[in-house]
């Protein structure tokens, strides 16, 4: 049975909500603003309700169901205890702006948080409120944007790797800087002396992934970061991959200044099919005085206030390049990574980090005999795993793999990244999946893998058996159809 | 370790898979001086599901949930009934556990979702396309002037003094790093907003016109007239709505004539959340901006068969394909937030928002003519939707403090959203919505009447 | 893939809990007891566990996922705001022998719902603990006895029609009590004249289904309750069908002596795949003081107190038959059922019972043109709607029609029951139905009905496109496997 | 109304389709006088989702949850953690909305999960087969009973005096109505089970004897011995357990020669939900007496293309295939209660729940320890597992109901179990689980040395 759309089905005189009926004394006071128009919204019963979506779940594929392999991605198990705590009444249902004295608790939680995230990156401070990764990354370069210019120091030029997220380049150039890339050596690391050569008295940055997409560590970091330092610029590390080292290396002892730490990976809250996600950003000491509003800080009397523009003079912090976002950031998300970190434990996140780079290497060695891998020979992979194309049958690509990957159960990796290798295909297990849980992946992608590099047709057709055969993206993006509309009306 | 399904055996049997000694040869990248010789300092090891749920809890506690108060908090962030049914269909692992839908064959069912939500969006908000959400409203606000300047190619903003002070603070703080200029003011306690002098800072250097509507203080500006003064200088009108719910009485954004339509979606199916996760609206009126638009967008297309189906698409505009010319740095969206919001509105429907709305217009009435029966206390505005400015005759921050210490969350004071503006410290914002019973209503009104005694 | 056994992937050294490691001083009180063989007990860490149920939980059909037509089972929509209800910690994280004094709120709950069963039905009591509803039928029938047992009238018989569900006459027996079957009228009713004419000192009580279980309403339901009475025997009524007549019409009116409401069924609290369910009975003023223990009483003073057997003579209730179960009942039922009739309120109730039967008629008369209605011609059906497997080609029978309904993505109706008919099918749409639903519905069964008859051979073996195929029942039953054993022990 | 999908609409067509003129016509059957005229008095209309949840909330505060309280009850309903993944799980809509499976090609879901409980049942219970669960131990205890009288085709039961007071008197109605004659004591307040007194009672007309283990009063009976004894008469053991924590812990009655294990098992998985519902284990030790179970049973088989399955199997002892000739009336079984027990069984593990049974052991001594220390009050039994007695010397429930206007749920007052049994009123029934604190343990003792001085 194919599911309709909500306005296929639904009608704007049907309501899953009972609402008493007001009565009305006197004319409204909108002001002559009363909408007249009918919206077009509608409205479904709410059995409907809970069919229409239940069905449209079973669509999906989720962590829930299997291996989600995305590399980069860190889809690892989302604990339910973390739901249930995000859903406390003193969380969830407490206004942004409420008087301090009625938040206590919820500010000891962003500071308890902070604090640990501190601790556990060994840096100096941490701006608590970006939205996201991507927007962890524009305010920690906007954080070194602010420290330069208070230096009177304009730069212009942030050196980012080749092998880097899309976001690093889009952040440098949405915070006003000029993009120019760092070449890598042969083992697939950053190119130390290319470095080196490259930077002077323009370089504002460099942004570095460690580990990097490659999914090699960055053995070269502290010379890195000394170097960059030595030149007057500063270090971002785009902390996408922090699931490998977490417990185990702290980036502040590489030199880093700024790191984004996506709590929707290494802390574990979900990914909810595209967000929220949240990404306090830590900062060195040179960073610290930059960092936005709000924050909270925790005073010698043990209690946690709110730090704001109206009182950040009073806690010292009169440089905060401005405000990244309304409130105080992913509350919903501080109260799940919390959870989770204290329910890991010291050795619980050490042990994260060492399941996640074991399983890693054993995806790894289980099929570089049969898949190229391009760094294989560059020393243990970290939490990934990649390898490349070559030895495909004529006309197979990479994509044809992952959709045939789909038939075989699985979600497919990340594909087609980083851009050093050809049609990549990167692999992070993560933790939470078991070892006979890996062999059944490992089997069912030696025999994708097997079937490419015979050549086999039939997997530029795949996917065969998942709820829709390959979409036309092509169509989509040259005919954008975004919106529904009424068959009658319709193109 | 309950997370960690690996056996110490599992462990042994797969190093030697990969020719490792142990765990520590596979880190033997990490130059020695950086490997922690112990674990993280102060940390706790690993501990019960009980004890974090308790510890948990207790600070749980300390906090003083809306539904244990009278509560009259609004500024952006709205408390409304969310039926059950949203908070079961957003915790079927199936949507809570899936990544971005990159994989539109096995991913449907957020896309479809997608698709109804933003069709939903945009009819809410009078335009013609939606994206898949933001991060929240204030940075859909700043992304939106952001796109105004792309498509105007000019740089001047102006903003609305009776914009949401985080909303302005945010396109300020952002605008130092682009050198967008910002034009700006603090709105003045009137009770109609200030529109012909706003529309007198527009010139021709003007990329956009960024308009609260309902604005921060409750009041609901001539958008129609703004619009036309706007599109007379070539400049965009971008509007912004905080309470979605008011949409539901009032007339869309996009039919008065804003060019780009952005909001904060919270009101709908979120919660309050302490402020977050949030869901940002981003709607343009006319779908020839559509390839200026940032952040996520689905669209319906064909599969192999000819079965219709759903896809992101466009990404030629994003950041993993653009990389540094991407129309945004967005990497998320806030998918299950769009999820929340696009479930209660399928419940509501459009009889069910209009009657919501109508409720809540009504009891703000209420509320409004009853608090004026306070000596001291007067109506800043006489047009509202549910949320409205009262002046005190006294600083009503220091009001507030004292009756949230009595157990009564009453309001917002323009205190605590505009510190600098002297001007201001009298007003309180006073939001009514569904939750808020008669009986909160008198209490309030008693506790304020004391306190102002 | 297919989900393996706990037992296969699970290890006694796995556990999916963290508990604190035990300082124990001394040795174990347990008196020599304590165990020392392992158990058995395969443990999988979360993530597993939840892999594994998220799994096997998509091989279910439900409400959730569509059409539930089961006849007599009343498949309707189970409303979200229940189990957030029942969830509250007042409710669900109380222990039934705390002191009165701390659950006052929790027997406000039973004594409320009461109060409405009571109305609803027009009866005088209610007995609440029967924790299903052959829990309640038994009830009721223990009542009666003691009743009679009471009046020094030992009776031995119990009549019950040949369409009853078989729990009454399994009930009758586990009683004490001899069977006897009576007759139905060509309309499929309770043919009057011959229950008149067996009725006699020796006949205990009538147990009577209505609407009856061929979806009917017994016209002549007051005769008979008046025949009963005079000839000093009781009417019992199986409530399973209240849902054809809630907030219509009252049993009580009708002459009923007790009859058990099915929580689960006409109240929606979810079948959970086979329980829990809940049972409480309402009973006549004639059988009110022999009720079981405990119950609930509200005194003038509006305090609402448990009575239980130390108390039973306070609150003026010696005679009660003795106690069903441990503690009071199904509370965490009582709790769903009672929103779920303040959600309804009276109108919504009497909305139910309209919709319910709207829906039922509308399949009747949507499919009777195609598939035999033996009592089609018996006046409107009540809830549900009966058919036969006349016409069907060689071979075919009524299971394989269902079967094939399940190809089509539904859940098939009941089948062979009520026994009166050959091959029955017995669909009971439900009021939370929608009309397009419905429409989607009869076009399939239209289709199945279709082939049936027309003696398609194909549909001997469906389904076909189901998790499984037809299982074999026979040999479960002959060599029967009821627990899962290590393969080298197995037979 | 918000569950019913039918607009007036639809209505209208469907009563053209069906002929009728209005849905009174399809009442037509229903006699005039047997019509209600007007709505059920006194009952409101429809009410919005959010005026329910208050009065459920308003009523739910009017009770003291255990979370909120020092908790020390038990008497067959044990407090212990649930795992948040459990009902997470047992809210799976295509759980908790299925139908008993009775089309097993499309509820296999169902029937393997049943499939593992009964085995995880068996094993803990030391029994070769058990069934897919019934409504809770008091009436699994009376099923027992009935099933005894059928295998040894005799009428005389034996109940131990430390049997659980409500399930004694749900066999005493029911043998009321069988005619089985109940042979039962009072227990009397020892240090250990009188097993020899129990031994005696035994004659050959002993369909079975009943021992609680541990017992009402927390102690651990000698099943073995009790066992020999009944067997050498020709009759059955039918050991009763209300904490299958326990079973962690000490042998399981299956190994001790129980022929029939009967339980509750709520303690894992379930919750207090003040009573119900709960879930009811039955077991058998010896195959051969499946065909005299009572209640559901599912088994393993194989579908037409040879593929494992599994299905609901000898229903032929059912009510609803023998009618009047079943082993029982029972046409429920208890299955999500069996789900959430299976996956708390599940998430334990073999090590989890020796480890949980430790820890209850380990703190029920501490509090034993600690109790005793205050004057007056006396430990009766040395040997338990995280349940005991201690005799307070007055009245005990009349310091239970004392310390519980302060806010400290004791135990169970021997009192309120057996109010009949004035020699016991002194007795306190104090359960210690993983949930109790060590300052839980200290606040009773303070309250009760208080309440005792």
């Amino acid at each position: 049975l194919e599911e309709p759309l909500i306005f296929e089905i639904g009608h704007a005189q049907t309501s899953g909500v009972d609402l008493p009926a007001i009565d009305r004394s006197g004319p409204d006071r909108l002001g002559g603003m009363a909408r007249t128009e009918p919206i077009g919204l509608p409205g479904l019963s709410e059995p409907e309700t809970i069919r229409h979506y239940t069905r449209l779940s079973r669509q999906n594929y989720a962590i829930d169901l299997g291996l989600f392999p995305l590399g980069s991605c860190t889809m690892k198990h989302n604990p339910r205890l973390n739901e249930k705590v995000a859903r406390m009444p003193g969380f969830a249902d407490v206004h942004p702006l409420q008087p301090v004295s009625t938040v206590r608790g919820a500010l000891e939680v962003i500071n308890e948080l902070a604090f640990w995230l501190i601790e556990l990156t060994g840096m100096h401070g941490v701006a608590m409120s970006p939205k996201a990764g991507a927007h962890g990354e524009l305010c920690g370069i906007l954080c070194i944007r602010a420290a330069l210019e208070a230096r009177g120091d304009a730069r212009e030029v942030i050196l980012v790797p080749e092998s880097a997220h899309g976001t690093n380049p889009a952040t440098a150039a949405f915070a006003g800087y000029r993009v120019e890339n760092i070449p890598a050596n042969a083992d697939g690391r950053v190119d130390l002396e290319a470095l080196k050569a490259r930077l002077g008295p323009d370089v504002a940055a460099v942004m570095i992934t460690n580990p990097n997409t490659c999914g090699l560590f960055e053995r070269d970091m502290k010379a890195i970061s000394d170097a960059v330092h030595a030149a007057g610029g500063f270090v971002y590390c785009d902390g996408a991959n922090f699931n490998a080292i977490v417990g185990k290396v702290r980036p502040g002892d590489l030199g880093v200044d700024a790191m984004h730490i996506n709590l929707h990976k290494t802390f574990s809250t979900p990914h909810g099919g595209g967000g929220p996600g949240s990404g306090p950003v830590v900062l060195s000491e040179a960073l610290s005085p930059y960092g936005p509003l709000p924050f909270t800080a925790r005073t010698a009397d043990g209690v946690v206030h709110l730090v704001e523009e109206e009182n950040a003079a009073a806690f010292e912090h009169t440089q905060a390049f401005g405000r990244m976002t309304a409130f105080h950031g992913q509350m919903g998300m501080f109260t799940r990574a919390l959870a989770y970190i204290l329910s890991h434990g010291a050795d619980g996140l050490k042990q994260v980090a060492e399941d996640a780079v074991l399983n890693a290497n054993y995806i790894l060695r289980s099929l570089d005999d049969l898949l190229e891998a391009p760094f294989g020979h560059s020393g243990p992979c970290m939490h990934e795993a990649l390898f490349g194309d070559k030895g495909f049958g004529e006309g197979l690509s990479t994509l044809d793999l992952a959709k045939s990957l789909i038939d075989e159960g699985y979600h497919p990796m990340t594909m087609y990244f980083p851009l050093v290798v050809h049609g990549a295909m990167l692999i992070e297990p993560t933790e939470t999946e078991s070892k006979a849980g890996l062999d059944q992946f490992i089997a069912a992608l030696r025999s994708v893998a097997e079937r490419a590099k015979s050549g086999d047709a039939r997997m530029k057709r795949a996917p065969y058996y998942a709820p829709r055969r390959r979409l036309d993206e092509t169509q989509a993006a040259r005919k954008p159809v975004l919106a529904w509309q009424e068959p009658d009306s319709a193109r | 370790m309950r997370y960690l399904p690996l056996t110490d055996t599992d462990r042994e049997a797969m190093l030697a898979k990969v020719g490792a000694s142990s765990i520590d040869d596979l880190f033997a990248d990490v130059p020695e001086e950086a490997r922690l010789s112990g674990p993280i300092e102060g940390l706790p090891l690993h501990a019960s599901e009980m004890a974090v749920e308790r510890h948990m809890r207790r600070l749980s506690k300390k906090n003083l949930a809306a539904a244990d108060a009278p509560f009259f908090l609004g500024a952006g962030a709205y408390r409304h009934h969310v039926p059950a049914t949203v908070d079961h269909i957003i915790q079927r692992g199936e949507f809570l556990t899936a990544y971005t839908p990159y994989q539109p064959e096995i991913a449907q069912g957020t896309l479809q979702m997608l698709f109804e939500f933003q069709t939903q969006v945009a009819r809410l908000y009078g335009c013609a396309v939606a994206n898949a959400s933001m991060y929240d409203g204030s940075t859909a606000c700043w992304e939106a002037v952001a796109m105004a300047a792309r498509v105007t190619r000019r740089k001047r903003v102006v903003l609305s003094g009776a914009l949401h002070p985080h909303y302005a603070e945010v396109v300020r703080t952002m605008a130092k790093f682009t050198d967008d200029e910002i034009a700006d003011a603090l709105p003045s306690l009137q009770g109609t907003p200030d529109n012909d002098g706003l529309i007198a800072r527009i010139d021709d250097e003007t990329s956009c016109v960024v308009v609260q509507y309902p604005d921060i203080l409750g009041r609901i500006p001539d958008l129609a007239a703004i619009a036309d003064a706007a599109h007379a200088r070539g400049a965009l009108l971008i509007a912004v709505n905080t309470e979605p719910v008011a949409l539901g009485a009032i007339r869309s954004p996009g039919e008065l004539g804003a060019d780009i339509v952005v909001g904060e979606g919270q009101a709908i199916g979120v919660g309050l959340q302490f402020g977050g996760p949030y869901l940002g609206l981003f709607a343009v009126r006319d779908a020839k901006h559509v390839r200026q638009m940032p952040g996520r967008l689905c669209g319906e297309t064909v599969d192999a068969e000819g079965k219709r189906g759903f896809v992101l698409t466009l990404s030629t505009r994003e950041q993993h394909i653009r990389r540094e010319k991407a129309t945004s740095n967005i990497c998320t969206n806030s998918g299950l937030c769009a999820l929340a919001f696009s479930v209660h509105m399928t419940l509501l429907g459009e009889k069910g928002l209009r009657q919501l709305a109508a409720w809540n217009h009504s009891l703000a009435c209420k509320a409004a003519d009853r608090l004026t029966q306070i000596p001291g206390v007067r109506l800043l505005n006489d047009n509202f939707f549910n949320e409205f400015t009262v002046t005190l005759g006294t600083d009503a921050r220091r009001v507030v403090r004292k009756l949230a210490d009595d157990g009564v969350l009453a309001g917002v004071s323009l205190g605590r959203l505009f510190p600098q503006a002297e001007a201001l410290k009298d007003g309180l914002l006073v939001a009514v919505t569904e939750t808020t019973t008669e009986e909160d209503i008198e209490t309030l009104a008693s506790a304020l009447q004391e306190a102002l005694a």
